[in-house]
């Protein structure tokens, strides 16, 4: 106990405190956009899309080559990049993803399938090693004690500005009325007009630019290679699942937790306590609560 | 998650080479099917001895297993260039066999399984890891098959094998790390306490315990911390290790990647003071990732560019596949191609008992890649068999790696 | 007076802030059919739920023969003798008529683990009857035509027949049927009231569900109507389609005043 | 098919499994006889668990459990391998029987993933556990069950005995009584429930002897293998043996067997194909699940449908052609 207190002090210092939090907010916002299109795609279409990750290694490297090889702007690269990215994918969705539409166990296995060939199709044409695309910026920001790579803020501000775009577009634009009716229940909406075609193509183009934009942030500040999208398809899974799957608040709500969750905790404690906490904790939710923090239970 | 599938896999070099000229010519235009071409089999008028290697060719250490396969690759290609090798009156063109061993023990296992008993293999190079090592040379050993691995676990030398036929391909740190933290506790006096990050798969866990006490028995303080590998995000235990007072980091047992975010998230994080590693010498890929923040960094280093041979080396490997990086892993596995032809000449034989003597009796042989090296490990391991060549601790200036520290053996 | 076979006191649920099913009592004697029935909303199918222990209540009681069962696991009071039917999935769709009674008889049938897995002298006996059982089920409802086709491919009605049929192949004392007729022609309506009837007449105690005023009627011995949850009137059928709060119920207030 | 062929069947092939090692000297040959004994224990173990609805992504968990478990009591102990063989099918069956009543109750992508997460749990707990299990770098050295076992043939037999042990377990398990409750359970848990079935506890006796099952195969896997490390239980192999079940078809045990058979074989097959062979794979598992959701045991009911429904010779050829279509 003593020990577990004298660990926690850690977060007393002012210096640390300030970065535990700047990480919590580039660590959540990543985790909740690749955990929006995650949990878009089971809400709306029940499709469990083990490929997500592999949407974000995409991104990735369309942002790595329109940077390096292209030398454009990261102003232009990124969103070309990303909405690039996102309309090429729906040749897969026309090609793959289609067969999936309301088959939630097949789409689980099938999809692994599809995450293989991008894995390894992405091992040919790239090789294995690491690449790094350049930072934004070198410059750190002093706020009195705390430091604030430039870098992670303009990760955080992207990744803000996309958050409430998407808000905005799912609250107050025709297709995103659409969008969640289909969430809630496909036949009446589609029994209220709603083409649901036409709206999985969009909520599946959603679902990929968020995607390929965590991706690409992942990237500028990670590093990027054909097994980049591992890990943020791991805390995209956990992520929805703690929130609640289908649940667009509830992805935000635990992409930040999760976030949060990592920062403190392995600050205080260490990377294996951290982990083993944040599975710990969604075995333990699973099994009170399986459908979420802010979900809601199915028959 | 990790995306390997198999319960074991393989390779034969052709289809790599294939591969990767196909993405040659992806890269270079409009991304189409997959091609598939039939490898031409050359009529061979002389005698065929096949080598064979191992190595991961999927999932996380992909890059090391590419770079072993390339560099036996090239190794073979030179040597049968030269007219192959002859032993006992004849001439042998090599053949190069190599198998994913997937970077586990069943794989390693099964790799070697086939290599042995299927291709009649009698000379190995690999695996890379020891998982994969340790279960290999238990295939290999009992067939008298000749194994050049690498794995840093003591136990690949040191086992109760009564009769063993495998050797290890290059220094771990178990020989490298006295000396080189004996340096820096002379060479860099302000530093007292260390923080050591490590990743807790296999290659860290088998690294960070010992380095740690080669440093605490040179009087440094170590605060060790592992982490989850596939972890990116460090920051976080970085400042931990910067609010318990480390005054420099070290990296050994991270993969290159890894350390290369590592470095950038410490100089973001605002640490200013040394960053270095006894071990893991694939500076090239650390500076990639890290950018500018890699100025200052000071890492082990095995291999001189420099050298003539090396160089001829990099430019063979630059035309063959690209200006990419290049893995160390590289020249050593072509130096252990190296190193199994000279045996087996000086054997004039391709019985493994006569070659593994005239391996055992090497020391001294050069091919102008690292000197001349030498056997060693009786007091460790129980027996002379681990290699021992000569090594840098070295620092990147501007960008470039300049050698500040050479230590012969 | 006997115990009657199933006695429920102030069952009560509720989800969350709803109140589901509130205070409800009645009583069902040895042979006797009583009707469950209300508009759509009315705590009906909680009502079954709670007493085939489907879900927990969160108070009140149920006495299956002067024994208290609240509570019970549905397999448990399988063993007790009470079965329930279901309103959506009434059979397994993708089997054989023969084999879904067989699966409704998993009480007759099964010996035991080890028993079945060495197929012991007494799971012999045991399989023996249960087949010799389960013909008699079929027999008795009139499947032997249907005994080797797919649930699935039979007409609506049939599987309604079949669903009840797995619930008695277990041999109960009293049944629950949630909503047999729902989505039935009239024609199909009559087939099923007659095999309950005929469920009867073999010493089955019957409760049965529904909305269908005409049906319950004519089949039951005594009628109990809920509305929100809560009993509205409970008595023989003729004296409770009289009362007002249930013709209020089912048709609305005006209709009600004008009748008056 | 008739008592009779039947019985010849399982002679032939009972003939073939015991004779074919002798045919040949190649001892990878016997290699991949052995895989493929071993991964039929844990696929068709798995199978089992798949019947009761539940695709449960920690098998490999119950695997290391049986091969710690065996390696530790043999290697720490001292003691002889039945008993570690023992020790460590019985931990996994404990394991099975703490866990099973919780995480059982769960269904869907729930339990999957509560099992995937258990799973890494179980491999992280290995890795952290330096001193007990060596960690990431695993125990090597480990013992034969018996010197004689040192011969792959020797092992092939061993494996191959308890490979008939166990599948012929799942098989008569899914043949009886209790299979048919199982069948019953999976078609519709409620249902079942309501007809006397005690679900939860039929579902847990069933995980713990698959789990149990798994623990034996990983006992006996490491033992073969002479090396133990935490990646041989990775969420990858779970997901190996669950991708068994797909290709294979989930409906019935042969498709567990031959799913293994094609998983142990398909990497050999495809040699030399290192990268492009993942692309392969990937390749076969969306196409089974897009278009063959049922497997290969699927496929083969398809083809046999369409060859017996095939017209008799007195038909005018056109009409052949046309049922051929």
């Amino acid at each position: 106990m003593l020990e577990f207190l004298s660990r926690l002090e850690i977060l007393l210092n002012p210096t640390v405190l300030g970065q535990v939090i700047v990480n919590g907010i580039s660590l959540s916002a990543i985790y909740i956009l690749v955990a929006l299109g995650f949990t878009l795609l089971f809400g709306i279409m029940r499709v469990v899309n083990f490929a997500h990750g592999e949407f974000a290694m995409l991104g990735a490297f369309a942002f790595y080559h329109l940077t390096k090889d292209l030398n454009w702007p990261w102003m232009i690269a990124l969103p070309a990049g990303v909405i690039g990215v996102a309309a090429a994918s729906l040749v897969l969705e026309w090609l793959v993803f289609r067969w999936f539409y309301q088959r939630m166990f097949e789409s689980m296995i099938g999809l692994l399938g599809l995450n293989m060939m991008l894995i390894y199709g992405g091992v040919l044409l790239w090789d294995t090693h690491e690449r790094n695309i350049p930072a934004a910026s070198q410059e750190v920001l002093m706020v009195g004690d705390i430091i604030i790579p430039i870098d992670r803020l303009i990760v955080v501000v992207i990744a803000l500005a996309a958050l409430s775009a998407f808000y905005l577009f799912i609250r107050h634009t025709r297709a995103g009325l659409a969008m969640r009716a289909a969430a809630q229940d496909v036949e009446t909406a589609e029994t209220q007009g709603v083409d649901t075609r036409y709206i999985y193509k969009v909520a599946f183009f959603v679902a990929i630019l968020l995607a390929a934009l965590a991706g690409s942030l992942w990237g500028q500040i990670y590093a990027v290679s054909p097994h980049l999208g591992e890990r943020p398809l791991m805390m995209a899974f956990i992520v929805v699942i703690l929130g609640g799957m289908g649940s667009i608040p509830g992805a935000a709500l635990g992409g930040a937790l999760l976030g949060f969750t990592e920062s403190i905790v392995g600050t205080a404690f260490g990377a294996a306590a951290s982990a083993f906490l944040s599975f710990g904790v969604v075995i333990v939710l699973l099994v009170f609560r399986p459908w979420g923090i802010l979900g809601t239970p199915e028959n | 998650m990790q995306s390997r599938i198999w319960i074991e896999g393989a390779a034969t070099r052709e289809v790599q080479h294939m591969s990767f000229e196909l993405m040659k010519s992806l890269r270079a235009g409009l991304i189409g099917g997959v091609v598939f071409a039939a490898s031409s089999f050359a009529v061979l008028a002389q005698e065929t001895l096949k080598i064979g290697g191992l190595g991961p060719l999927s999932g996380g250490g992909t890059s090391w297993g590419l770079a072993a396969q390339r560099g036996m690759d090239l190794a073979i290609n030179d040597l049968n260039a030269a007219g192959g090798i002859t032993a006992g009156g004849k001439t042998y063109k090599l053949e190069l066999v190599f198998y994913d061993d997937l970077y586990s023990a069943q794989g390693g296992k099964a790799a070697a399984e086939r290599l042995v008993h299927q291709d009649k293999i009698k000379y190995i190079v690999g695996p890379v890891g020891s998982p994969p090592a340790l279960a290999a040379i238990s295939v290999t050993n009992p067939a008298k098959v000749i194994a050049l691995t690498n794995g840093y676990a003591p136990g690949v030398l040191k086992n109760d094998t009564p009769d063993p036929y495998n050797f290890r391909l290059y220094n771990t740190n178990l020989e490298f790390g006295p000396p080189i933290i004996k340096w820096i506790r002379e060479s860099l006096k302000d530093i007292k306490k260390i923080g050591l990050l490590a990743p807790n798969d296999a290659v860290g866990q088998a690294v960070a315990k010992p380095l740690a006490e080669d440093y605490k028995k040179e009087g440094f303080e170590v605060i060790l911390d592992f982490f989850e590998r596939g972890t990116k995000e460090f920051t976080p235990l970085i400042l931990r290790m910067m609010a318990q007072k480390v005054d420099a980091f070290e990296f050994d047992g991270n993969s290159p990647g890894d350390a290369g975010l590592m470095l950038k998230q410490i100089r973001q994080a605002g640490f200013r003071g040394k960053v270095f590693q006894v071990g893991g010498p694939a500076v090239d890929e650390i500076i990639e990732i890290a950018g500018p923040a890699s100025e200052g960094f000071m890492t082990y280093d095995f291999v001189d560019w420099d050298m003539p041979k090396a160089k001829l080396l990099r430019e063979a490997y630059q035309a063959k596949y690209g200006k990419g990086i290049i893995s160390p892993f590289m020249p050593a596995f072509y130096h252990g191609v190296y190193l199994m032809a000279e045996a087996i000449k000086r054997a004039d034989s391709i019985e493994t008992d006569k070659v593994r003597s005239a391996l055992e009796n090497i020391d001294g042989f050069d091919i102008g890649i690292y000197g001349p090296v030498k056997w060693i490990g009786k007091e460790t391991y129980g027996v002379n068999r681990q290699l021992m060549m000569q090594y840098f601790f070295s620092e990147v200036k501007g960008g470039k790696i300049v050698k500040i520290k050479k230590f012969t053996p | 007076m006997t115990t009657p076979l199933l006695k429920i006191e102030q069952l009560s649920k509720r989800f969350g802030g709803l109140q589901a099913v509130a205070d409800l009592s009645y009583e069902v004697a040895e042979r006797e059919i009583l009707g469950i029935i209300g508009p759509n909303g009315a705590g009906k199918t909680t009502a079954v739920n709670l007493v085939s222990g489907v879900i927990e209540p969160s108070s009140g009681r149920v006495f299956l023969d002067g024994r208290d069962v609240t509570g019970q696991k549905p397999h448990v009071l399988v063993e007790s003798g009470l079965v329930r039917t279901f309103q959506a999935t009434t059979v397994f769709a993708g089997s054989t008529v023969r084999e879904n009674l067989r699966r409704g008889a998993f009480r007759l049938l099964y010996p035991g683990f080890l028993a079945t897995l060495f197929d012991t002298p007494k799971a012999r006996e045991a399989r023996a009857r249960t087949v010799a059982h389960v013909d008699e089920v079929m027999h008795w409802l009139g499947l032997e035509r249907f005994a080797d086709h797919v649930a699935s491919s039979l007409p609506y009605g049939i599987q309604k027949v079949l669903g009840m049929g797995i619930g008695l192949a277990a041999r109960p004392r009293i049944i629950l049927l949630d909503e047999p007729v729902a989505g039935l022609s009239a024609e199909e309506t009559d087939h099923v009231r007659d095999t309950i009837r005929l469920v009867r007449e073999r010493g089955i105690a019957v409760v049965v569900i529904d909305h269908n005023m005409r049906f319950i009627t004519d089949l039951c011995d005594r009628v109990l109507v809920m509305a929100q949850g809560r009993e509205l009137a409970q008595g023989a059928p003729r004296d409770v389609l009289a009362n007002t709060a249930v013709i209020e119920a089912y048709l609305g207030k005006r209709y009600a005043k004008a009748q008056r | 098919m008739t008592q009779a062929t039947r019985i010849t069947w399982g002679v032939l092939a009972a003939v073939v499994l015991v004779v074919w090692p002798w045919l040949t000297d190649d001892r990878f040959l016997h290699h991949v006889g052995v895989l493929i004994m071993l991964t039929a224990i844990g696929a068709s173990s798995l199978h089992l668990i798949i019947r009761t609805g539940h695709v449960s992504l920690c098998h490999a968990a119950f695997m290391a459990f049986g091969a710690y478990g065996s390696v530790l009591t043999v290697m720490s102990l001292g003691l002889p391998f039945p008993i570690g063989l023992l020790v460590g099918t019985g931990a996994a069956a404990l394991l099975a029987a703490t866990i099973g009543p919780i995480v059982l109750r769960l269904t869907g992508k729930y339990f999957v993933l509560i099992t995937f997460l258990f799973g890494e749990v179980v491999r992280m707990a290995i890795v952290e556990n330096v001193a007990l299990t060596g960690g990431s770098n695993g125990i090597f050295n480990v013992p034969p069950p018996h010197p004689i076992f040192l011969d792959t043939r020797a092992y092939y037999y061993l494996a191959l005995a308890f490979a008939v042990f166990a599948v012929g377990l799942c098989a008569r398990i899914l043949g009886s009584e209790f299979g048919r409750a199982m069948n019953a359970i999976r078609d519709g848990e409620r249902l079942a429930e309501c007809s006397g079935v005690p679900v939860i506890r039929f579902k847990v006796i069933v995980f713990i002897i698959a789990c149990a099952l798994a623990g034996m195969q990983g006992s006996l896997m490491a033992h073969y293998n002479k090396v133990l490390s935490p990646e041989n239980f990775s969420g990858i192999i779970s997901l190996n043996l669950v991708v068994m079940n797909v290709i294979g078809g989930m409906s019935s045990l042969w498709g567990a067997l031959i799913g293994a058979v094609f998983m142990v074989m398909l990497p050999e097959l495809l040699r030399g194909y290192v990268n492009i062979q993942h692309i392969i794979f990937g390749a076969i598992l969306f196409a089974t699940m897009a278009f063959m959701p049922g497997g290969i045991i699927e496929a083969a009911r398809r083809v046999k449908a369409l060859l017996s429904a095939k017209p008799d010779a007195s038909a005018p050829p056109l009409a052949r052609a046309g049922a051929a279509e």
